[in-house]
């Protein structure tokens, strides 16, 4: 596949990350990924968006973690409704050309707090064991499963996540 | 293309654990729903358990979280956690994070049985 | 699966059928529509996107049909190229609800010819026999796998072309 | 998960047909190279053609043209085009649309010689 760019909106719910890794592995894999790879992708880029649906609007209620589905659901905002024009989304871009495959992952939640900014989770298999296996491994598999990961806050004070993986190098292999 | 199943298989006095099939994807998602299961029948008394991940398409840290609790949960009980037979890229994945040091992993349903090495037993 | 609103912008190229596709089938079977209904999804939403890819920006180039991969691609525009703010792009957006999922697909192209917008492609597949089996089955398809369609002309000038698939009505059944 | 893959097999003299095998989606993009192979082999002077659709995972319209216009051409030389096994989501495709009433198609390999009924003869 030559180049390629795609940007993908979506509201907060849960099922959007099973959606977003359908397109994601698709894309990889027209991209000329190979099956190692493309699953490294799709983790990664599911770490990320999960991420979002977890973390970013926990401070307006939207989380998967403390409330149940419907009740999470019914105050939900609607991105094709223009009476809510709130802007809780997410937002994924994806940009393939020659040398690499790149996503960038936006929302407009409460951004990081600033010590996680500088050091996002765990550093090794070893702290998340020490810490006692519960949090932090997301990052640990970003960092692992790309090449390049970029950690921004948006100017709305949300927080924006940019990650590559290049065509040829190798990260984290299982041989 | 069902997305996630869990089947909880009834006790059965031929051997000493309880078995369970999780099919499909455990993401942040149904993570939620699993965990809650499972932990249903921790409660329950089960100490010995075996989890089939041959038809398990996809896995995510948070359910790589709730494998590593039920490990921690039932070791403490002196019972274990066995994984069974993991599809190729859910066993790459624990591999290449090097969980595979961590968990019990079987690829044979006839070394089931004498992989639980702690001293809980029931059915 | 309750609700879930979902935009993707992308770029044209040919690619993106397939990117698109493993998308909307995702979606559809989350949303709870069973495996034939989902087949219909699918194939209505790539004839409607084929079509973007294919006629809609024909007039300035762009078309898997009369170019070469390497000529097309090497005139296309990135959505993400600051310096590279032309309008040639695919939009879809993706609206689950409690009665239906509805598909909006949107260009900013040419637009219709004034004859083909009241009447999208053959009428039947005796037509499309009739005058040689080559085009129009892309509408006729779309017609009868969707349960309500719409055509519209956008402010621009391109087409905006909206269709709903109810989660319990059927449409064209094989049996 | 190869996206589109064409395998034409060489000529054999022990039946009267070409044999080709289709894999993965046939959409408005695959299909140009899709169609120019097979109107290269026509070139040569093929007029009984099988195409194999057991792996075949998606048509279009783009797709199902491509079919009519290899029948047409194929039944106007006295030969034919034969479609062998396709897939049950193509074949509903095909089904629902009144298809099944153009195409031939066939769902056992032995019986696809004899499903050649045209006077053209070539290997
Ligand atoms: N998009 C985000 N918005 C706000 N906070 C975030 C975001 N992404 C990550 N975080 C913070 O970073 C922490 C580490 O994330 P991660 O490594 O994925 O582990 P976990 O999600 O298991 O805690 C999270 O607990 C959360 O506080
Ligand atoms: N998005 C679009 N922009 C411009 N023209 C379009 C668009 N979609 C469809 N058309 C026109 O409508 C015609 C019918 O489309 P369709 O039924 O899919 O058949 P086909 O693509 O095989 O011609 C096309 O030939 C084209 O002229």
């Amino acid at each position: 596949m030559h180049n390629l760019d795609l940007e993908i909106r979506s509201t907060i719910e849960p099922h959007v990350l099973g959606v977003l890794r359908a397109m994601v592995t698709s894309v990889s894999t027209q991209a000329g990924f190979d099956e190692e790879a493309v699953a490294q992708i799709e983790m990664a880029v599911d770490e990320a968006c999960a991420n979002v649906v977890r973390h970013a609007y926990k401070h307006l209620g939207y989380s998967s973690d403390f409330a149940g589905e419907e009740q999470c659901d019914a105050a939900l905002p609607r991105l094709f409704n223009p009476q809510d024009e709130s802007d809780v989304h997410l937002t994924l871009q994806i940009c393939v050309d020659e040398e690499a495959i790149c996503f960038r992952i936006i929302d407009s939640g409460a951004g990081l707090e600033s010590h996680t900014h500088s050091r996002m989770g765990v550093e090794s298999l070893e702290e998340y064991i020490e810490k006692g296996g519960t949090g932090g491994l997301g990052s640990l598999i970003i960092r692992n499963f790309m090449d390049k990961v970029e950690y921004d806050t948006a100017p709305n004070g949300g927080t924006i996540l940019t990650m590559t993986k290049y065509r040829q190098r190798t990260t984290a292999s299982s041989t | 293309m069902k997305n996630y199943d869990l089947t909880i298989h009834p006790a059965d006095s031929s051997h000493s654990f309880r078995r369970v099939d999780v099919i499909g994807c455990l993401d942040s998602h149904t993570v939620v729903g699993f965990e809650k299961s499972l932990h249903n029948l921790l409660d329950e008394g089960v100490t010995r358990l075996l989890i089939d991940l041959s038809e398990l398409s996809y896995i995510s840290s948070a359910g790589i979280s709730a494998l590593m609790g039920l490990t921690h949960r039932l070791r403490k009980n002196n019972g274990d956690l066995v994984l069974l037979k993991p599809t190729e890229k859910v066993h790459r994945v624990f591999r290449t994070l090097g969980f595979t040091n961590i968990f019990k992993i079987v690829e044979d349903e006839n070394e089931v049985e004498a992989s639980f090495t702690g001293t809980g037993s029931e059915s």
